[in-house]
């Protein structure tokens, strides 16, 4: 999939999957930037939602098709649901929030920034000239070329991450878990919180 | 430019289908339920045994005044919709009705497609019980978003577990690799898939997130016209998707006598008898409670897919 | 209690703009997909729930009973005593109904207060809070009589044509019954100061 | 402990039995429904069996019952008698709005002038329209069905009763009359039974 290509196809005539991807990364950014900088919280998780679909289209004008749709559903189907879960038992308000802003705004900026540039000299330093030229309609190699890279080359990044989120999970549990010891218990042998607790 | 054409025929006809087959679900759950009941169920519209009541439904929801309230949140209002319908429709357009090509679109990663798209359409669900300024849509949102947290792993498993077997991500791949015994090995799976699919289109019994006795039909309380026909349409699109999904996954799909030729046959009639399933649950089944619901998809349905995912492994390793 | 009825434009662009043939087609829906709200209020919610279910099933007409509340609902069906206290709440329901919509009024005491006609705390009738379509008489009615009551609605839905309904023509319900109120004329035999009028507040 | 299951299996197996059975829904509007005897639909009005005595006006509790009437004086029969008055009918109407039904109109009225109708099927547009006048009540009156037969066992009705008593009597009488002429020998003018004792 990725080789140096002999000829350099060359910026100046650009494609029409070149356009499309500039237009679609731009509309992302500009969702992005929404995202975090308007005053309405689930305005914010919602232009979430479409820089997120933005970032999988992006992907699948990349011809990976699996790691777009991975996006969709973990982030677009999983986690955005579970933000805006949360805003709503916390009672987003419809309109401005007023505890919105964090008055963080120019720090926020420069982090950003900083972020995005080093992520941007990272990939070019990176690939430099190399061009990767994307097989439009492999059909089935894509799937199973990102599946044995993945276990092959990065397996053990792979396994390390899962045991990461493991660990994350059984502390999740622990922290959630009130103490048996602090708490009377309940007449049902459990220990759900009594009125004292609350 | 005959291939043009030919895309854009077949994304007519995927087009047709989603219209047609959501209300052929729903005016056969009138009748179903209806004679279930000991009743007739409609009569009167269209003539003959009350055909059209659908469409006479439609003709007056699209009349009807489109309110929207004060304090709602315009934009996210109007859009919520178009959210909760449109993924249905992309699902379609990928699923596998019969041997030799016989789909609108055939997808390499068909699986996680759908599974992917079809989480999307929640989102409208939760757009919808947000932006009502209702606290009966805001009760139904929260209740739309842990259901589907709850139910979307046990389906994904479940799909895996099928993925596992055929060695594939494509929709028309799974179908091609299926012999009869895989509904027995992957029985399990197959029920863990249709019951977490119930409860993410929230038909009954999973129907707590618009159970219309306690909190007036959740998100939907405020939606009026044509707006909540497009709910009703997503629902019933999800029902047809859902069916012609676990068809595809775990019923062999166009597999049967002569599929050659009537392949797409019989991807339709196993599809309708499991919508049949899903009326029949409704009409005997009542709604479960919330906790009730939450505990069997983390002690119940997660278990048992954990387990077919192993089951599958195992089997995989051993015939291979 | 003056009810102001709606302007023609809060209906959808459908309504308004359709051709005459297209109305044919548009009254058809109407009449065939009556998603009916009970408010049940007395016995004779029971005769309403009674229709509803399978002996009766006015799901044959295409009243569906399925609305779960009502901005989904197109016909409200008052069935029992309205009694002063209930009827903001009727009026408020009714409201909340989405253009066009229907109210067929259920045995007496929604009719006119029925046995209660002389109660402090009854409501002589319905129609003076909402406008009302049909009037079903029955104390209570069988559950036939809802179903034909359902078919007189059908066929004057079938009549009627939006505009119309929506034009200066229809009276508000206060004016319906204004009439019946005017108090007698004072013994000095000139007129009562408010006239035929004091009736509509 | 039931299998797991059985319930829904059992409640499955419930609908689809029901389904597969005729349905018992009464068509109404394709078939009259077949109404038990005396059922309270509408009052019928006979009047010329009215004589306005306003019982019927004053026993209901509604107070739905319009009599209007005007008094009729006419001739003596001889000359130099006294002018016979009676009282004619103008307007007879009932607010079936208001009425609730309770047939105490029928009952209370001496003369037979009111009747239940089965007829339930006048539901209005106009609420004006349900006070039904004289003429729509005497069209309700071809509707009123025959009383229904009494049981076997039932009392004689009063009205039978009384008229066989006399005719009974009358031919007692006549028979002794015969009999005294015949020779002064006493008639058994008590008849066969007790029956018809009021």
């Amino acid at each position: 999939m990725i080789h140096s290509a002999t000829h350099h196809p060359g910026f100046l005539s650009p494609t029409g999957v070149e356009i499309t991807f500039l237009l679609v990364g731009l509309a992302t950014l500009g969702a992005a930037v929404v995202t975090v900088t308007t005053r309405q919280l689930v305005h914010a998780a919602l232009w979430l939602v479409v820089a997120l679909g933005g970032i999988a289209v992006e992907y699948l004008l990349l011809t990976a098709e699996f790691i777009a749709w991975v996006q969709v559903l973990i982030y677009v189907g999983s986690v955005v649901v579970l933000l805006l879960f949360g805003l709503m038992l916390t009672k987003a308000p419809i309109g401005h929030s007023p505890d919105a802003d964090s008055e963080n705004r120019w720090v926020a900026l420069a982090v950003a920034l900083a972020a995005a540039g080093t992520l941007v000299w990272v990939v070019a330093d990176a690939f430099r000239s190399t061009w990767i030229d994307v097989h439009h309609g492999t059909g089935q190699s894509a799937t199973k070329v990102t599946g044995s890279s993945l276990f092959r080359f990065w397996v053990l990044p792979f396994e390390a991450l899962s045991v990461l989120l493991l660990a994350a999970l059984v502390g999740a549990i622990v922290l959630s878990r009130r103490r048996a010891d602090v708490l009377p218990p309940a007449p049902d042998g459990s220990t759900a919180p009594h009125g004292k607790d609350r | 430019m005959n291939d043009t054409l030919h895309v854009v025929l077949r994304l007519v006809a995927v087009l047709v289908a989603f219209l047609v087959l959501p209300l052929l679900v729903g005016q056969t759950e009138h009748k179903v339920m209806a004679h279930m009941q000991g009743r007739l169920g409609p009569m009167y519209a269209g003539g003959f045994h009350g055909w059209a009541q659908l469409v006479a439904d439609g003709v007056k929801f699209a009349q009807k005044e489109d309110v929207v309230p004060a304090d709602a949140d315009r934009r996210i209002f109007q859009l919520a919709p178009a959210v909760a319908l449109l993924p249905y429709l992309l699902v379609l357009i990928v699923i596998p009705v019969g041997p030799h090509g016989f789909v609108g679109e055939a997808v390499d990663a068909g699986l996680f497609f759908v599974l992917a798209v079809m989480g999307v359409g929640v989102l409208g669900s939760l757009m919808a019980g947000w932006a009502s300024a209702n606290k009966f849509s805001l009760l139904g949102g929260l209740r739309t978003a842990a259901q589907l947290m709850a139910y979307e792993l046990p389906m994904l498993l479940a799909a895996a577990s099928v993925a596992m077997a055929a060695g594939t991500l494509s929709l028309p791949g799974i179908v091609e690799s299926y012999h009869w015994w895989w509904t027995l090995w992957q029985l399990m799976g197959g029920l863990v898939f249709f019951t977490a699919g119930l409860a993410e289109l929230q038909r009954p019994p999973f129907d707590m997130p618009v159970a219309d006795s306690e909190i007036i039909f959740g998100a939907y309380t405020e939606y009026t016209g044509l707006r909540f026909a497009l709910f009703l349409l997503a629902e019933y699109a999800g029902i047809v998707v859902l069916c012609g999904l676990t068809t595809v996954l775990f019923l062999g799909g166009w597999h049967g006598p002569w599929a050659g030729s009537v392949g797409w046959l019989w991807t339709l009639l196993k599809t309708a008898v499991l919508a049949f399933i899903v009326i029949w649950l409704r009409v005997s089944y009542p709604r479960l409670r919330e906790d009730q619901l939450m505990k069997f998809a983390w002690t119940v349905l997660i278990p048992i897919s954990l387990v077919q995912i192993a089951l599958t492994g195992v089997v995989k390793v051993v015939t291979s | 209690m003056d009810v102001t009825l709606p302007e023609p434009r809060r209906l959808g662009p459908l309504a308004r703009l359709a051709p005459e043939p297209m109305k044919v087609v548009l009254n058809w829906g109407r009449r065939y997909s009556l998603w009916v709200f009970n408010f049940g209020l007395a016995c004779c919610a029971i005769e309403f729930i009674a229709a509803s279910m399978a002996r009766h099933d006015f799901i044959r007409l295409g009243v569906i009973p399925f609305a779960p509340g009502p901005r989904q609902a197109d016909l409200m069906v008052v069935s029992g005593t309205v009694t002063d206290k209930m009827a903001p709440a009727v009026k408020r329901l009714y409201e909340q109904m989405p253009e066009p919509k229907y109210v067929i009024s259920f045995g007496a005491c929604s009719n006119c207060g029925g046995p209660y006609w002389d109660s402090y705390s009854v409501t002589k009738g319905v129609d003076q809070v909402i406008p009302v379509d049909v009037y079903v008489p029955g104390c209570p009615p069988r559950p036939e009589a809802l179903l034909q009551g359902i078919l007189k609605l059908q066929e004057k839905i079938a009549r009627e044509t939006l505009s119309e309904r929506y034009g200066s023509a229809r009276p508000s319900a206060a004016a319906l019954t204004s009439g019946l109120v005017t108090p007698p004329p004072p013994p000095g035999g000139e007129p009562p100061a408010g006239g035929p009028e004091a009736g509509e507040r | 402990m039931p299998l797991p299951g059985s319930g829904l299996a059992k409640g499955l197996a419930v609908t689809l039995r029901t389904m597969t059975r005729k349905s018992v829904t009464a068509r109404y509007p394709d078939t009259q429904p077949e109404l038990p005897p005396r059922s309270r639909g509408v009052i019928a009005l006979f009047e010329e069996n009215c004589t306005v005595c306003m019982l019927c006006a004053r026993e209901c509790p509604d107070w739905c019952i319009y009599i209007d009437s005007h008094k009729e004086t006419s001739p003596p029969a001889a000359p130099g008698g006294r002018e016979r008055s009676r009282n004619v009918l103008d307007r007879f109407a009932i607010d079936f709005a208001l009425c609730m039904y309770c047939g105490i109109c029928i009952e209370v009225c001496p003369f037979d002038a009111l009747f239940w109708s089965p007829e339930f099927e006048y539901a209005e547009t106009d609420i004006l329209d349900l006070t039904h006048e004289r003429d729509k009540l005497r069209d309700w009156m071809w509707t009123v069905p025959a009383p229904p037969p009494l049981d076997p066992a039932a009392e004689e009705p009063k009205e039978i009763a009384a008229a066989r008593k006399a005719a009974e009597k009358q031919a007692a009488q006549a028979q002794a009359q015969a009999e005294a002429e015949k020779q002064a020998r006493p008639g058994d003018a008590e008849g066969g039974t007790g029956e018809g004792e009021a």
